[in-house]
């Protein structure tokens, strides 16, 4: 089990190095919330600011939503857990911020928790990962020899309904949005500012939270982090309504996945499935 | 009366919409269920198009592009492959059926395969029935 | 009798669905035959297999069972041929049909029937170890993995006990696996018989579940690769000879003895070297002997040459002229050592045999490079002899 | 509010008879914002244009929508008509009911119910519709030509003979490239040197070609008709103004460098010309090789120089160039075969890289024509290897296309110069040209033995010290060869320059995954890249013999003609455009642009398209996340209007 007191030490510990030394001009880590289980994201600025950093199991929040909150060049020490380091490498590569700018505080986790329903998320949103994909400076030890469970297992359960059960399924869900966009505030790929669904030219749906516009906004939304969601889970986590938005976008990154032999954040050097092709490209796909 | 669904055609103007065209002058008939809108290419074609037209009451999409490696623009029907493709998956796993969209490679030389392709498709359309579940009217009773 | 052959395309199709895609892939340069060890002096050729399994012809059995699966033709094929898999599914087609060599059927049926390919009893397996060595438990960092060989080969157990007294100099938290273990599966899934591999495998997986095995020690690069890239699971596995090679840097074992200018060869194994890209631990730690020189064979690291163990190899008989450890020991010879250093138990029993039937033990001993730093660290294992596990 | 006019084609009975066409226009004036709509039997007729231009001013429309044959057929026309009247030519929809409706449907009924919809859609679309302008621009009527080999040669004097000025540009101090370093060429071995030389000295008469050796691109902004382009003047340390071409000075240096012209395999003067026939004939200084560069004094050459042309202190000087259209020919290297460590070339004397084996049959070459080795000694037997690289997952996967035909070009020289015994270890034989297999058939007479099969190894003899070992399989009789040779020549992958990529990055060039430039069109566009007016020739784009080279370098040149023989170019109105305001700085739009007209622009922090070198697909606009992107004549609004329109009937 992940020493969570060994982590939040370390972390203070490099936090306060990389800033005495001025080799980043803030630290972006988690800070105390008004209870255990609800610590907040949180951005050391000064040697003052370490002493309120923390690391425990409900530490969920994926820290890289907040790295484009800087100005371009700034530099950053970021904590990073699995799925924050492919949120980061997938960043990366869209060259919202640069690698060199950043020290990446690895967390090897095991044992991350749903703050609302307490249940260990570990396999369900993290890929599969326990490890950081890529770190500067790892704040734990790696964590190895945990059974491998795909991350796309849960969606068997959905993957064997027949279509007419999934719409209703997804209907319901839908029809539960309240359009308060914390899905898109949560998500560390949601930075486009404008968002399409604020926008009066094209007016690409309803903004009421009624069924089609809902509808809309979510369809279109899965497209646009197809091939860029890397599984954090966060806009699950963070949707009021409990909308398992997490199980649509594992769909769309394991179709991508096989399709184009290549999962979002994984390595600096990918380019976005989407915005990407290759001439082997089989017409397969489309069938 | 028979149900006559209404299918979006989107066409590339240089392969796909040139092949129409051939289809015409060559004078091959084929049902008027599908109406096409032409772009420059398949590229083009936003995925919200696609979703925005089954909101609209379209029964069927069917788009049309130049043969991978034909492209006029040399590589946007790569491209658009694979976020056609993606598409079709976010379509398929929300719950419609999955007959209901399709990509075609149409060269401006094959308007029997235009033809072909709009017969089989508007029958695959009549044997699928009308499109209910995204179009907006349907939504809204529901809801 | 007619000369003409038709193509059985049938029979290509089954190798294909067995695992041997590659086979389309291949063009007949003829480059794997020209870098096969085996065909300047036996008549296995891997190009004609290829050949024979891409039409299907007949007369493939005569020399499929040639190939020891050392991947130098693998390494330098043009077009990417991937020609271990095809030798491995042309086997399991071939001997899915009872094809399999008198030679090779003992071990295979060892296997089947005791889960080792030394017809060793399995409740023995742990005999070597004289209850001095701990079994186990989940707190330990790392479990020793015992391979079969050097459970039972009487050779090969002092590789064993070498290792275990190594691993307690450098007080390391580690255990051997119970005898619920049984053979990695290596060799079986070479011969071809992936049904076997497949329930050997399990048998061990559930025994690393069971026991949450999250680090490994292994001393057999067969059962390294195997664990790396058949078994389908990150385990954190080293072989032996990196471990050393970063305890010795860390100076957690300091090597003593003086050999007194003795000059060491080091053969790569190939599962070590080719398979899994490691050449210059074992060679760091031979670095590290006081009073070593080591010293070259001209066919070295990505270019060594196969000792004919792999691939089931170990258990064939092959005719004098016709094994390449012959040669190998020859070409130790040429380079004036006096120790031919491998890591592999299966390199140190061809090796072995060849000095014995070429008569030159009195110039040249094969020794592990583990049992070279535990002499030099002056620890001596070989008090009392003459209780070696039993053969049955 | 809009003020738009429909007009319907009859087409004598093309449309009519599957259409109600009066039906139709009756129709469109119930239709939004339409104040006029009528048929006609022949809209594209002088009466029917009439009827438009007079219905445009007397109910001052300002869209129109002729619901006719395809676009593709009349849509020029109209465009002009509604222009001429006084409209932008944007503001026209075209509705193709011949084509798509009447010609494909039998029943009136049907035809008449599709048509609606179309028409419907069409004045969805219409509605808005934005007035575009194209732009007219001059044309620079030079061409630049980079890289100044056999292509860059030819296509220089082609271009320079139609009258247009053109710019060679060569980074070494020659001209000529690799051509010039053969001794013959196939199939005709007729002598490479004859037919190359008097090439390169009409390129430096030809009052139309400004040559320009020693120089670099560093630079190349604008576009088609107006490319500016920044050219580095490397310091030769000799002012060519002065020098008469003495060559007194390459005399007196006791500088050595390594003479690239002879491949390595021997020295050259620091300050020196790279071979006798080099054009042009004036020397420059080898900084890496100069004595006084090197140790701080020397300048023998400053000494005798009698036109006081030595200039130590000379620097890189920039030079500024406008052309019209541009020309890449960068031509081709050998691949590096030492990584390759079981040929052993670089570990073994006797194996040499086929340019280098080029040199020893050339008579100006280091042994003045003589095959010999390097010890001096004539070899006994030789080996030549092909597909080294080449073919090969590992290294190159191209067939690098010429290697079996100058091997055989080998073996029969070796044969006229040596009494060796030539073997060729082979793969196919791959002999596809103009009197190429002639020529194989010839070599086989010569008594070349051919054995087929790769090369495992080459390795020194055990017994022969100083001989070499080639083993391969001969896949014919399936028996392992080991054959005692004392000369290996290897056919190394031809692969682009080491700086292709750079090339590529200046130029806009794609370039495929080793480097070889990318051409817009395998089939039909072979010589054009993505980059509106430039050119490629040669072996940059592919390997390829002489002969398909010069033909590339002719076509390429009346490629770069049809640009600049034009006084002014009009540029593509339906560009895209970015509206900065909603631009999330995704860089989506610059990844995908197979034209490279979106710039990211870092300060901004939004993207900017250059609309000269934007070709309209709206590609960047389906792309855009945020919709910044507007496709113009083809915009999110407008499309999703017509859709709207299509599927309302």
């Amino acid at each position: 089990m992940t020493d969570f007191r060994q982590i939040e030490n370390n972390l203070k510990k490099e936090a306060k190095r990389l800033l005495e030394a001025g080799e980043v001009a803030v630290v972006l880590a988690y800070g105390r919330g008004y209870d255990e289980k609800h610590p907040m994201p949180f951005a050391a600025k000064t040697i003052a600011d370490v002493e309120s950093l923390v690391f425990n199991e409900y530490c969920n929040f994926n820290m890289a939503s907040y790295l484009m909150r800087y100005p371009w060049g700034t530099k950053i020490a970021i904590a990073a857990k699995a799925a924050d380091s492919r949120a980061i490498i997938q960043l990366v590569q869209e060259e919202k911020v640069r690698r060199e700018d950043l020290v990446i505080l690895g967390i090897p986790a095991y044992g991350m928790k749903n703050q609302k329903t307490n249940e260990v998320v570990d396999s369900k949103t993290t890929g599969g990962l326990y490890n950081p994909v890529i770190y500067d400076i790892l704040l734990g030890e790696e964590i190895h020899g945990q059974k491998i469970v795909s991350p796309y297992e849960v969606l068997a359960e959905y993957e064997a309904m027949d279509k007419e059960e999934r719409w209703a399924f997804w209907k319901s869900q839908m029809d539960k949005c309240i359009r308060c966009y914390a899905c898109r505030k949560a998500c560390p790929m949601c930075y486009c500012d404008p968002c399409f669904i604020d926008q009066n030219k094209p007016r690409w749906a309803d903004k009421a939270p009624q069924s089609p516009g809902n509808m809309m906004y979510h369809l279109t939304r899965f497209h646009h982090l197809a091939g860029r969601c890397i599984d954090c889970g966060e806009c699950s986590r963070a949707c009021p309504v409990d909308i398992p938005l997490y199980l649509f976008h594992k769909k769309v990154a394991k179709e991508c996945e096989e399709m184009f032999g290549q999962a979002a954040g994984m390595k600096l050097e990918d380019k976005p499935v989407l915005v990407d092709f290759r001439v082997e490209d089989s017409d397969k796909i489309l069938e | 009366m028979s149900f006559e669904p209404k299918i979006l055609g989107i066409a590339c103007n240089w392969c796909t919409y040139t092949g129409a065209d051939l289809a015409g002058t060559t004078r091959l008939h084929y049902p008027p269920n599908v109406r096409v809108v032409r772009v420059m290419c398949s590229s083009r074609i936003n995925p919200s198009f696609i979703f925005r037209a089954f909101q609209l009451g379209a029964d069927g999409v069917l788009v049309g592009g130049c043969h991978p490696g034909d492209c006029h623009y040399n590589t946007g029907n790569l491209y658009a492959r694979r976020r056609l493709a993606v598409t079709k998956k976010i379509l398929e796993f929300a719950g419609l059926e999955p007959g209901r969209f399709r990509v075609e490679w149409i060269s401006a030389s094959e308007g029997n395969k235009f033809a072909e392709v709009v017969q089989e498709f508007t029958a695959q359309i009549k044997e699928l029935g009308p499109q209910q579940k995204l179009k907006i009217d349907e939504l809204q009773e529901k809801a | 009798m007619s000369q003409a052959v038709t193509p059985y395309l049938e029979m290509s199709q089954a190798i294909i669905e067995a695992g041997g895609e590659a086979l389309k892939k291949c063009y007949q340069c003829g480059t794997c035959s020209g870098t096969c060890p085996w065909t300047p002096i036996t008549n296995f050729n891997i190009r004609k297999l290829v050949r024979y399994g891409q039409l299907g012809f007949d007369g493939i059995e005569d020399f499929m069972w040639g190939c020891s699966t050392c991947k130098f033709c693998v390494d330098r094929c043009p077009r990417g041929v991937e020609l271990i898999d095809i030798v491995t599914a042309i086997r399991n087609v071939y001997s899915g049909g009872g094809m399999l060599p008198q030679s090779l059927r003992s071990f295979v049926g060892s296997l089947a029937a005791r889960g080792n390919p030394w017809s060793g009893d399995p409740a023995k397996r742990n005999d070597w170890a004289k209850e001095k060595y701990p079994l186990y438990k989940k707190e330990m960092e790392y479990l020793f993995w015992t391979c079969c060989t050097i459970c039972y080969d009487p050779r090969n157990t002092r590789l064993a006990r070498a290792t275990a007294e190594l691993l307690n100099q450098a007080a390391l938290s580690w255990g051997i696996p119970s005898i619920d273990v049984n053979c990695c599966g290596e060799s079986v899934r070479k011969v071809g018989d992936l049904e076997l591999f497949e329930r050997l495998k399990n048998t061990n997986l559930n025994y690393f579940q069971a026991n949450s095995v999250a680090k490994m020690i292994t001393v057999s690069p067969h059962c390294l690769v195997t664990f790396k890239k058949e078994y389908g699971e990150d385990y954190n596995i080293v072989h032996f000879s990196e471990l050393l090679a970063s305890l010795i840097k860390e100076g957690k074992l300091k090597p003593k003895k003086d050999f007194g200018g003795i000059k060491v060869t080091y053969h790569d194994p190939c599962y070590l070297g080719r398979h899994s890209g490691i050449y210059d631990a074992p060679r760091d730690v031979i670095k590290s002997l006081p009073g070593v020189e080591l010293v070259e064979m001209k066919r070295n690291r990505e270019q060594s040459m196969c000792c004919g163990g792999g691939g089931g190899g170990l258990w064939m008989e092959k005719l004098k002229g016709e094994r390449l450890s012959d040669l190998r020991v020859e070409e130790a010879l040429a380079t004036g050592a006096n120790v031919l250093a491998t890591a592999c138990p299966y390199c140190i029993t061809m090796f072995e045999d060849s000095i014995r039937t070429l008569n030159v033990d009195d110039k040249i001993v094969v020794k592990d490079v583990t049992e070279l730093l535990l002499e030099s660290l002056e620890i001596n294992i070989d008090e009392p002899v003459g209780d070696m596990c039993e053969i049955v | 509010m809009s003020r738009i006019g429909v007009f319907v084609c009859h087409c004598g009975l093309n449309i009519a008879k599957t259409i109600r066409v009066s039906e139709l226009a009756e129709f469109a004036s119930t239709l939004p914002d339409v104040v006029v709509a009528r048929d006609y039997r022949f809209m594209c007729s002088t009466p029917g244009q009439e009827m438009i231009a007079n219905d445009i001013k007397e109910h001052r429309l300002d869209r129109v929508i002729v619901t006719a044959c395809s676009p593709l057929m009349h849509e020029h026309t109209f465009r002009k008509v509604i222009e001429k009247a006084g409209l932008n030519q944007y503001m026209l929809t075209i509705v193709n009911i011949r084509e798509q409706v009447s010609w494909v449907t039998s029943d009136i009924e049907e035809g008449t119910a599709k048509a609606k919809a179309l028409l419907n859609g069409a004045v969805y679309r219409a509605r808005l519709l934005a007035p575009l302008s194209s732009r007219v621009i001059d044309v620079n009527s030079g061409v630049m030509i980079v890289g100044g080999g056999i292509a860059g040669i030819q296509a220089a004097l082609e271009l320079a003979n139609t009258g247009k000025k053109v710019y060679l540009v060569e980074k070494n101090s020659t001209i000529g490239g690799h051509m010039a370093q053969f001794d013959k060429t196939f199939p005709t071995l007729d002598c490479s040197a004859c037919i190359l030389t008097p090439k390169m000295d009409a390129v430096l008469q030809h009052p139309n070609i400004t040559l320009m050796t020693y120089c670099e691109i560093s630079e190349v902004k604008g576009f088609v008709g107006n490319f500016d382009i920044k050219v580095r003047q490397k310091a030769r340390y000799v002012n060519h103004d002065k020098c008469n071409a003495c060559l007194a000075c390459t005399e007196k240096c006791p500088g050595k460098g390594i003479s690239e012209w002879d491949e390595g395999l021997v020295k050259r003067k620091a300050i020196h010309i790279p071979f006798p026939q080099a054009v042009p004939q004036k020397p420059v200084i080898d900084r890496d090789a100069c004595t006084y560069f090197l140790k701080g004094k020397c300048r023998l050459c400053e000494k005798v120089c009698e036109q006081k042309a030595i200039d130590f202190e000379q620097q890189d000087t920039f030079i500024d160039v406008k052309v019209g259209a541009v020309i890449v020919a960068t031509g081709y290297n050998l691949m590096d075969t030492s990584p390759l460590v079981q040929y052993g070339y670089g570990k073994y004397p006797g194996v040499y890289s086929a340019l280098e084996a080029e040199r020893l049959f050339n008579s100006a070459g280091p042994t003045s024509g003589k095959v010999t080795l390097r010890d001096g000694k004539e070899p006994q037997a030789i080996a030549i290897l092909h597909c080294i690289g080449s073919r090969d997952k590992n290294n190159y996967e191209h067939c690098s296309r010429v290697c079996c035909m100058y091997s055989l070009k080998f073996a029969h020289l070796f044969k006229e110069k040596t009494s060796a015994d030539v073997y060729q270890f082979y793969i196919d034989i791959r002999a596809a040209g103009k009197g190429y297999e002639e020529f194989y058939n010839r070599i086989i007479e010569e008594d070349v033995k051919f054995i087929r099969g790769k090369v495992a190894r080459v390795a020194e003899s055990s017994d022969e010290p100083g001989r070499l070992i080639v083993e391969a399989e001969d896949t014919i009789t399936g028996k392992f060869v080991q054959l005692p040779v004392d000369m290996v020549v290897l056919s190394p992958a031809m692969i682009p320059r080491e700086d292709s990529k750079e090339v590529g990055r200046l130029f806009n060039l794609s370039t495929d995954k080793h480097g070889f430039f990318m051409e817009r069109h395998p089939k039909l566009a072979p010589l054009s890249t993505m980059s509106e007016g430039i050119f490629i020739a040669g072996t940059c784009q592919s390997p390829k013999d002489i002969p398909d080279t010069v033909a590339q370098a002719n076509g390429a040149a009346a490629e770069a003609l049809t640009i600049v023989s034009r006084e002014k170019m009009e540029l593509e109105a339906t560009t895209a455009m970015v509206n900065p305001a909603s631009c999330c700085g995704c860089q989506n739009c610059v990844r995908v642009c197979p034209y490279g007209a979106p710039l990211f622009n870092y300060e901004k922090g939004v993207s900017e398209i250059n609309e000269a070198l934007c070709k309209g697909c709206g590609l960047c606009a389906s792309v855009c996340p945020t919709s910044a992107i507007i496709a113009r004549h083809f915009t999110n609004e407008q499309v999703l209007a017509e859709i709207e329109g299509l599927m309302e009937f």
